[in-house]
């Protein structure tokens, strides 16, 4: 028997349906439309309840301070890098981006706690064991440095120490870029915890789009030109590392595939492909390169609402627990040849 | 506070120069936490008692400090119960400090719709004074036939399941002076 | 501090017996405690629940006002899961299975007496043999006329409804299946390696001198990461007050020698509080007594140091799957791959700044 | 037991780890089920049929403990040869009396017994006088009060207390009409087939359990029964007690460690206000009350109800020293020790002919304590119209209970049968104290008495019951104080001048107490009843607790740990009678005075020392000899053999066969409840021919094998809360455990009746409709009777309009039938429909219930 068994337990499946308290979802019983992402695997479960507890963050807020975060990192590469290869549009839009970003990153960062008033209370400790913790870490000194690059931008006092600083923040601005991909994977939560390998490169191309579609919109047609690389990598290896991870998710992918996660990639990756194209068809003209540099804007912005609402997903389904994890005691058993599985599981 | 002391309180600092590098135990403990006690711990008095709510009579110790509850659990010295308490039992720090409790005198009165205040001495007059006519209005010396009755049916009382026997026997003893027989409780519901 | 991290890979998944000690108390520190709930002995009552809540103040449980007085319909358990004001949960599992599957444990025979004996093998003298206890099949009403039956949901017009005669015994009882009820007190697992410990971004989740894992609530600053971490979905953040809560394996009574209030208040021992290791002999001890008894379906869960979280410092035995009790089957602490995790993000992020550099090469075109 | 005693059931556990079987026998699965060995489902209120087969069983097989049963019962004995049984009169005794629905019981007695005087239950016959008395009504109340003798509440004095001589034996169990055949004839149809049909259960679940009891049952292992209102809430259930008590006794289980039928009370002090009874027709001690028929004055009291043999022969003295404590120097040898005094009983008194008499305005006044009839007693409606019909109402308790708010908020303001305008009722609502804030004994469901200590003070005007009643008493006599009239004399002589502390001068706990436990002349405290005398010289507020205040130490607040003690913990507080912790443990040594078994040893004679003595008090005169044989003519206690072990009862013996005692027959007899869906399969009469009813409009009952309600339902307890839920559903800890009102039932019924999970469900009876929750359980199973489908409903009744978790009441649903010897309810088992969706609200209810009621063929229902 399984709770899935519909046919053998009508009682017990209306209440799999039924008692589920999903967070995110505002009603307390799940309509029929919004069938549990049972998969096709039978597998039990306590009344078809989550397992483990979804994120309690804060939708937008999180998912728009991965993005800040992104775009801030690549911004601070680009307008150091503009700085020096003399592309004032480039650098003045790259440094402003990363100041911004960080600083709007760290507002959302901080309305994200459910007590931020006490934010400091992460400088407390540095806990490598933490993404969070790191995090704050990576993030303090980049916003400071890329605020007082930015200040500099627009005072045009201390260029020198603008510059230093900038190049600093420039330095630190990929590890912005990527350490919330450790954020997210270092949870319980499967579809971000078995996608470790490729999160990182997921989120590292939506920074370079970000980064870049940002340059894209803000830097002149004589600048924009590496911005518009950095956006067109960027959104490629994105578009193709997100494919790659949500098909070596298998069964964990399925809530790619469904519900507004599925929305939210496919809006996403639309925007992407669009902006890429626009982006080498279009860079030479300044609103075309805008509008290319929004749409990949958007495109690393609801990658990371996706990414989001993807894993929601998953801690709310049983099954992406249960499911891998027994198949993970079934190899075992295969390979070791020992076979523990208790005796009621037949006839259970 | 000196910088010292702030920096040798910094957990961060404690992580770098103590046994607890990656700070999960002792380097991140604050003080609060390290001050943390048992609410029990400095209760006035423990006072022993037994479960209001069942039969089986579980032994309970109370709690108290500046002269209200804060606290009832099992005792353990307790043969009938070795200290535990069903949920009900568990609860019954709640019951004796529930704020839907209520603890003055309600009145309503006849065709009333609504309750009333009532001073706790004026209402003990006033059922004095009702009990007697009761009784009095419901008063038999004899039956038909002339056999002794001497006993009235103007008034009646359920209850002392949930009190103790001390109360359960002035209740019976009052009434049979009284003459009241009806005296009824949930022993037979 | 890195040393450590990358160093000491046992601190972060695999055995390790002393996690007290990882965490920075020093040698004398007092020896590991935590629970083991032999949910073979659980009879449901929920006296844990309501134990712990008295003890630590927890609130009525519920996301909102309406939802707190509201039947769940999972049994016997209106708590539903754990959470941030429900630090002990008892799940109520109906399990139906085909008649004579059952074990001891399961409302089987007594111990000793067989089941066929019982059936046929024995008659009271001057009685005929029976050899089934069904009686003759239940003589069927006349069926009642599906266009007048009411159709589920809140009809109020209840006249219209007036039964038919033989409304009733059309549907025949079912013999053919024994009911199981199983019930088990949840509670933080205290792990080994605590996942919700180890990225709490504050220190405020720590590891105490028994080496349990407790928050403190001064410092949490309900940044809720601790929440997705955890592998058995117990820590969370309490709406009202935004920090986050678990059971504390009562730290503060610990402190005065007192044990945890819902072991205590368990009326048949079924949770039980102790050192850890007395508790895993106890547990070990158990087990082999009800497979002694042919309750061939119990066995332990956290109980096993390499497991994936380096075993639970709260641990059971159980009747069934874990999952079926809404525990997952085998957790893995996150961080058992957070080295690697580190790798591939330092890695991206060189290969992001190079993308970055790349992008300005060639100079301007 | 693990749902409503879950602290008392970690012995059961004890048990369970040690190797005992543990069968839990219940119409649901029920948390006790989970953990049981083996559980029976099976028909509620086939309880009798199911102990008859395990009888039948037990004896076909011969599998009775022979040597205690000749030893310690009187199975011997020769029933007379006018006793006819139910086997030759179609399911009914000897004796019955059609025109009135009851017995006369001389036919049931035993041969070669005289009487001299009427035993309770018998008085119709014996009382000459009483035979003339023709009107219906009187007759009636006569009849209630004899079997109020009898009742389990009481029980004590009076049972066939005044037979004298020997029955005639055969210590063979031979002879045709020795109770032991005559006990075999009886039960010889109630056959595993047969106990399968009526009980719904398999022939082999029945046989497992037989086996099993009778397995465990012996010189070397004890098999104990445990049972609660699920046996006593029938028409028929004293007998279901009396059905176990045979059972027990034949296989040698009473009075011996592990052995028993053991009752689990549901209040804290419920024992207590037995023994001490806030109850109409008993005294404390259980002493019967003064009936205005047969007590005339304090010897014709005596004459009547006292014992001649056995420790019952010393009633004067508990008489006399109860009518010292209340009256103290009023009570004189000459004026009968104030005999007069008391208020004199003729008839029924018990709370539903209360409740009655309320509606009737018969009665002006109600004081309700800490008890909740509006949700908790069967038929809330009749409740609420009681107390609609006062003059006035005191309810005292610590939260705003629904019996205070009838008035306001109850279901006939919905259903605008009362208006709120209209009701004169009034009103006082005195908040108490609770367990903390007052010291004082609960007695526990073992007779435990337990002292607790006042730990805080009540908040506001909370007061204790004491101080409420001791000051209501003093404002009384006050008022009053020099009244001449004779009426009054009694509450002027009383003795009522307790010592007080405190500002709210809150009498001292420990004086009462005091004077319940009784003083000798001198005014020290006496450490047992047997120093009770007869003249005057000795006051006891209630005999069975003399004893609690031993050496001047109040006994009850002895609180040696468990830990320190032996496995009866003697020194934990103090169990009546004497500090006894079982009771007739006489009967765990053999004939000669030795232990069963070793394994079994727990009170002996020691024959080195000529005394009883054990792990118990012994519960039997500590030096009478296990081979002491009365002389002719001895009387009391000295009237018993060494071997007789039940010292309470006239001939010493355990009753397999109750010749006297009993209002409906003298062996149980398997009768369907009132309120049954299919006939009675064992015998022609179809349900207990002496129960009790009240033909009103507002308490119409379901005809039996209704097609209009089909189902049975059943209501019960859940862990999480308590009983009419004053002191659960208020607190937000256990409301969010059990947050609605709910019924369950099996999916066949679910899907018969087109029931949703977690859907409304409507319940229909004779009396009204309420509406519940589903919950669709595979615990809920429907069962095969006869060539039937019975499926039950059950619906925990803990819920009401007040306080955080709010529900219909669940008692609302039952009408009130009731027990004869006892006047208790048919509360566990009654009939209803069931149908989908929510209940009417407003009239419409009304006109809904009785839609019903036509259709079923009930009269109409109504008000009064």
């Amino acid at each position: 028997m399984t709770d899935a068994n519909a046919a053998e337990m009508p009682e017990r499946a209306r209440i799999d349906r039924d008692a589920v308290k999903p967070r995110g979802q505002k009603s307390r019983r799940r309509g029929r439309g919004d069938e549990l992402q049972v998969p096709e695997a039978e597998f039990r479960s306590y009344y078809g309840r989550p397992i483990i507890k979804a994120p309690v963050w804060k939708n937008p807020d999180v998912p728009l301070y991965l993005f800040l975060g992104g775009l801030a990192a690549t911004s601070s590469g680009l307008g150091a890098l503009g700085g020096a290869t003399d592309r004032p549009t480039l650098r003045r839009t790259g440094r402003l981006a990363a100041a911004a970003g960080a600083a709007g990153g760290t507002v959302f960062l901080v309305h994200d706690l459910h007590r931020p008033k006490r934010f400091l209370h992460m400088l407390r400790v540095f806990k490598p064991t933490s993404p969070l913790s790191v995090g704050t870490w990576i993030l303090s000194p980049f916003a400071t440095f890329a605020a007082a690059t930015a200040a500099s931008e627009l005072t045009g006092l201390f260029r020198r120490a603008g510059d230093a600083s900038g190049a600093v923040a420039a330095v630190i601005g990929p590890a912005l870029g990527t350490y919330t991909a450790v954020l997210f994977s270092n949870t319980a939560v499967p579809t971000w915890h078995e996608a470790h390998r490729e999160l990182p490169i997921v989120f590292a191309g939506s920074a370079a789009a970000a980064g870049g579609g940002m340059g894209l919109v803000g830097a002149s047609v004589r600048d924009n030109v590496p911005a518009a690389r950095l956006a067109v990598a960027g959104a490629v290896v994105e578009l193709a590392a997100g494919e790659f991870m949500e098909r070596k998710l298998g069964l964990l992918g399925d809530v790619y595939q469904k519900g507004r996660a599925h929305t939210l990639m496919r809006a996403s990756k639309a925007c992407l492909a669009a902006g890429a194209v626009g982006a080498v068809l279009g860079r030479r003209h300044r609103w075309s390169a805008a509008l290319s540099g929004l749409a990949l804007m958007a495109g690393s912005a609801l990658t990371r609402f996706g990414v989001f609402d993807a894993g929601i997903a998953s801690a709310n389904d049983p099954a992406h627990i249960v499911v891998p994890q027994r198949e993970r005691i079934r190899q075992r058993q295969a390979t070791t040849g020992t076979d523990v599985a208790p005796p009621d599981r037949t006839f259970a | 506070m000196g910088v010292r002391t702030w920096l040798g309180e910094w957990p961060m600092f404690r992580q770098a120069t103590g046994s607890d590098p990656l700070g999960r135990g002792s380097a991140v403990q604050s003080p609060r936490t390290q001050a943390l006690g048992s609410r029990t711990a400095d209760a006035d008095e423990v006072v022993k008692s037994v479960c209001p709510y069942c039969a089986v009579g579980c032994g309970q110790n109370v709690y108290v400090r500046d002269g209200r509850v804060t606290q009832i659990e099992g005792d353990p010295d307790s043969p009938v119960s070795r200290g535990r308490l069903c949920p009900k039992g568990s609860a019954s720090t709640s019951l004796v400090t529930s704020p839907s409790r209520v603890t003055t005198v309600r009145y309503r009165r006849p065709y009333g719709t609504e309750w009333e205040d009532l001073d706790l001495d004026t209402a003990l007059d006033m059922i004095a004074d009702r009990v007697i006519d009761a009784r009095r209005k419901g008063w038999q010396d004899t039956d038909d036939e002339g056999r002794v009755l001497r006993r009235t049916l103007g008034f009646s009382s359920l209850g002392g399941a949930t009190l103790d026997n001390e109360e359960n026997y002035l209740i019976k003893k009052l009434f049979m002076a009284l003459g009241a027989i009806q005296v009824e409780n949930q022993a037979r519901i | 501090m890195w040393d450590a991290f990358s160093g000491a890979a046992s601190s972060l998944s695999g055995p390790l017996p002393d996690p007290t000690t990882d965490a920075g108390w020093s040698g004398d520190h007092p020896k590991r405690v935590g629970f083991f709930t032999d949910t073979s002995v659980c009879i449901g009552c929920k006296a844990c629940e309501v134990a712990c809540k008295e003890w630590n103040l927890v609130p009525d449980d519920g996301t909102d006002a309406s939802d707190l007085y509201r039947l769940t319909g999972m049994s016997y358990d209106n708590t539903g899961d754990l959470g941030a004001s429900s630090w002990r949960h008892v799940a109520f599992i109906e399990d139906v299975r085909p008649h004579g599957s059952a074990t001891a444990a399961h409302g089987g025979p007594p111990s000793g007496v067989p089941v066929d004996s019982l059936a046929t093998g024995f008659l009271p003298s001057g009685l005929p043999a029976v050899t089934d206890g069904a009686p003759s099949t239940p003589t069927l009403r006349a069926p009642r006329d599906a266009a007048t039956a009411p159709a589920p949901g809140e009809t109020v017009d209840l006249l219209a409804l007036l039964p038919d005669t033989g409304a009733h015994g059309q549907q025949t009882p079912d013999d053919e299946r024994d009911v199981r009820w199983l019930m088990s007190s949840d509670v933080c697992k205290h792990c080994t390696h605590a996942g919700c410990l180890d990225v709490c971004p504050t220190g405020a989740l720590f590891r105490t001198e028994y080496g349990t894992v407790v928050v403190q609530d001064d410092i949490c600053n309900g940044c809720g990461y601790c929440v997705p971490s955890c592998p058995y979905g117990v820590i969370d953040v309490r709406e009202d007050d935004g920090g986050a809560h678990k059971c504390t394996l009562c730290y503060d009574r610990l402190g005065a020698g007192m044990e945890p209030a819902c072991a205590k208040a368990c009326p048949t021992n079924s949770i039980q509080f102790g050192d850890l290791d007395e508790l895993q002999a106890a547990a070990d001890a158990r087990l082999a007594e009800l497979h002694g008894r042919g309750v061939t379906e119990a066995r332990l869960y956290g109980r096993d140091p390499d497991d994936g979280v380096g075993g639970d410092g709260a641990f059971f035995l159980l009747l069934d799957e874990p999952e079926v009790y809404g525990m997952p089957p085998e957790p893995i602490v996150t961080t058992r791959d957070l080295p690697e995790m580190w790798r591939n993000a330092a890695l991206t992020a060189v290969g992001l700044g190079a993308a970055v550099v790349a992008a300005f090469w060639g100079g301007r075109k | 037991m693990a749902e409503a005693h879950p602290v008392g059931f970690q012995w059961v556990m004890e048990a369970k780890k040690r190797g005992a079987t543990i069968i839990h026998v219940d119409p649901r699965f029920t948390r006790t089920s989970a953990v049981a060995d083996l559980h029976v489902p099976f028909r509620a209120g086939a309880d009798i049929a199911f102990l008859g087969g395990l009888i039948n069983y037990v004896l076909s097989e011969g599998k009775d403990f022979r040597e205690y049963v000749t030893t310690f019962t009187n199975a011997a004995d020769i029933v007379g040869e006018d006793f006819v049984d139910t086997e030759d009169m179609a399911g009914i005794f000897s004796g019955y009396n059609a025109e009135t629905g009851r017995y006369d019981p001389i036919s049931w007695q035993l041969e070669g017994v005289d009487y001299e005087a009427p035993a309770a239950g018998m008085r119709d016959h014996w009382e000459p006088s009483l035979r003339e008395q023709s009107e219906e009504r009187e007759r009636s109340e006569k009849r209630e009060h004899h079997a109020a003798m009898a009742s389990d509440t009481g029980g004590g004095a009076g049972d066939a207390a005044n037979a004298t001589g020997s029955p005639k034996r055969d210590e063979t169990l031979q002879h045709p009409r020795c109770v032991y055949q005559v006990l075999k004839r009886h039960y010889s149809r109630y056959t595993p087939e047969a106990v399968s049909q009526v009980c719904g259960m398999s022939v082999a679940e029945f046989l497992r359990v037989a086996q099993a009891i009778t397995e465990n049952s012996g010189r070397e292992r004890t098999t104990a029964w445990v049972y609660s209102v699920g046996w006593t809430h029938h028409s028929v259930g004293a007998q279901y007690i009396r059905g176990a008590a045979i059972l027990q006794t034949l296989l040698g289980n009473i009075g011996r460690p592990g052995g028993g039928i053991l009752a689990l009370r549901g209040h804290a002090s419920i024992q207590g206000s037995t023994d001490i009874p806030t109850l109409y027709d008993l005294l404390p001690g259980y002493i019967p009350m003064p009936n205005a028929y047969l007590h005339t004055d304090l010897q014709s009291f005596l004459d009547a109800d006292a014992a001649k043999t056995g420790f019952w022969g010393n009633m004067d003295t508990y008489m006399v020293s109860l009518l010292k404590a209340w009256w103290g120097d009023a009570a004189t040898a000459e004026n009968d020790w104030a005999f007069d005094y008391m208020p004199r009983l003729t008839g029924d008194h018990g709370t539903y002919g209360i409740v009655r008499d309320q509606i009737d305005k018969l009665t002006y006044g109600y004081f309700v304590v800490g008890e909740n009839p509006a949700i908790g007693h069967a038929n809330g409606k009749m409740q609420r119209l009681g107390l609609a019909n006062l003059e006035w109402l005191v309810v005292r308790d610590m939260q705003m209970i629904e019996t205070a708010t009838f008035w306001k908020d109850g279901p006939e303001i919905e259903t605008e049968e009362m208006r709120t305008e209209d009701i004169g009722t009034e009103v006082f609502f005195l908040p108490c104290a609770n367990h903390t804030e007052k010291s004082g004994t609960f007695t526990n469901t073992q007779r435990l008495l337990q002292w607790r200590r006042e730990a805080v003070h009540a908040p506001g005007d909370a007061r204790s019951e004491l101080h409420f009643y001791f000051h209501l008493g003093k404002k009384i006599r006050e008022k009053l104080a020099g009244s001449t009239d004779e009426r009054d004399r009694p509450l002027l002589d009383l003795t009522w001048d307790y010592p007080t502390f405190g500002i709210h001068e809150e009498p001292v706990p420990e004086s009462v107490l005091g004077e319940i436990n009784g003083y000798d002349a001198d005014g020290n405290p006496l450490s047992s009843y047997t120093q009770l005398r007869a003249d005057g010289s000795t006051t006891a507020g209630c005999w069975i607790y003399t004893g609690v205040f031993a050496d001047g130490v109040n006994q009850a607040d002895r609180r040696k740990p468990g830990s320190e003690q032996d496995w009866v913990a003697a020194e934990w507080g103090w169990a009546w009678p004497a500090n006894r912790r079982t009771l007739y443990n006489r009967a765990s040594a053999d004939a000669q005075g030795r232990p069963w078994s070793e394994r079994k040893a727990y009170v002996w004679w020691d024959a080195e020392q000529e005394k009883w003595t054990g792990h118990d008090i012994p519960d039997f005169e500590a030096t009478k000899p296990p081979s002491y044989v009365p002389e002719d003519g001895a009387t009391r206690q000295d009237a018993l053999s060494g071997t007789d072990a039940f010292i309470m009862q006239t001939d010493g013996k355990a009753w397999l066969y109750a010749p006297a005692g009993l209002a409906d027959g003298p062996m149980p007899t398997h009768y369907e409840p009132v309120e049954s869906p299919v006939a009675n399969l064992l015998h022609e009469q179809q349900d207990n021919p002496a129960l009790e009813r009240i033909d009103r409009a507002w308490n119409r009952i379901n005809p039996s094998q209704s097609e209009v309600y089909p189902y049975v339902f059943l209501t019960y307890r859940l862990t999480e809360h308590h009983t009419a839920g004053g002191m659960s559903r208020f607190l937000g800890y256990l409301s969010e455990l059990q947050p609605e009102f709910f019924c369950e039932v099996s999916p066949a019924l679910a899907a018969e009746r087109n029931l949703e999970h977690l859907g409304w469900a409507t319940l229909i009876s004779a009396r009204t409709a309420i509406e519940a929750r589903v919950l669709v359980t595979e615990r809920m199973k429907p069962l095969r009777i006869g060539d039937q489908v019975v499926h039950q409903i059950g619906l925990p009744y803990h819920w009401g309009s007040n306080g955080l978790s709010t529900g219909d009441p669940a008692n609302d649903l039952l009408g009130v039938v009731m027990d004869p010897n006892v006047h208790i309810q048919e509360s566990k088992v009654a009939t209803c429909d069931i149908q989908p969706g929510r209940r009417p609200r407003g009239p419409a209810l009304l006109e809904f219930v009785e839609a019903y009621r036509r259709k079923a063929g009930v009269e109409p229902g109504g008000n009064t």
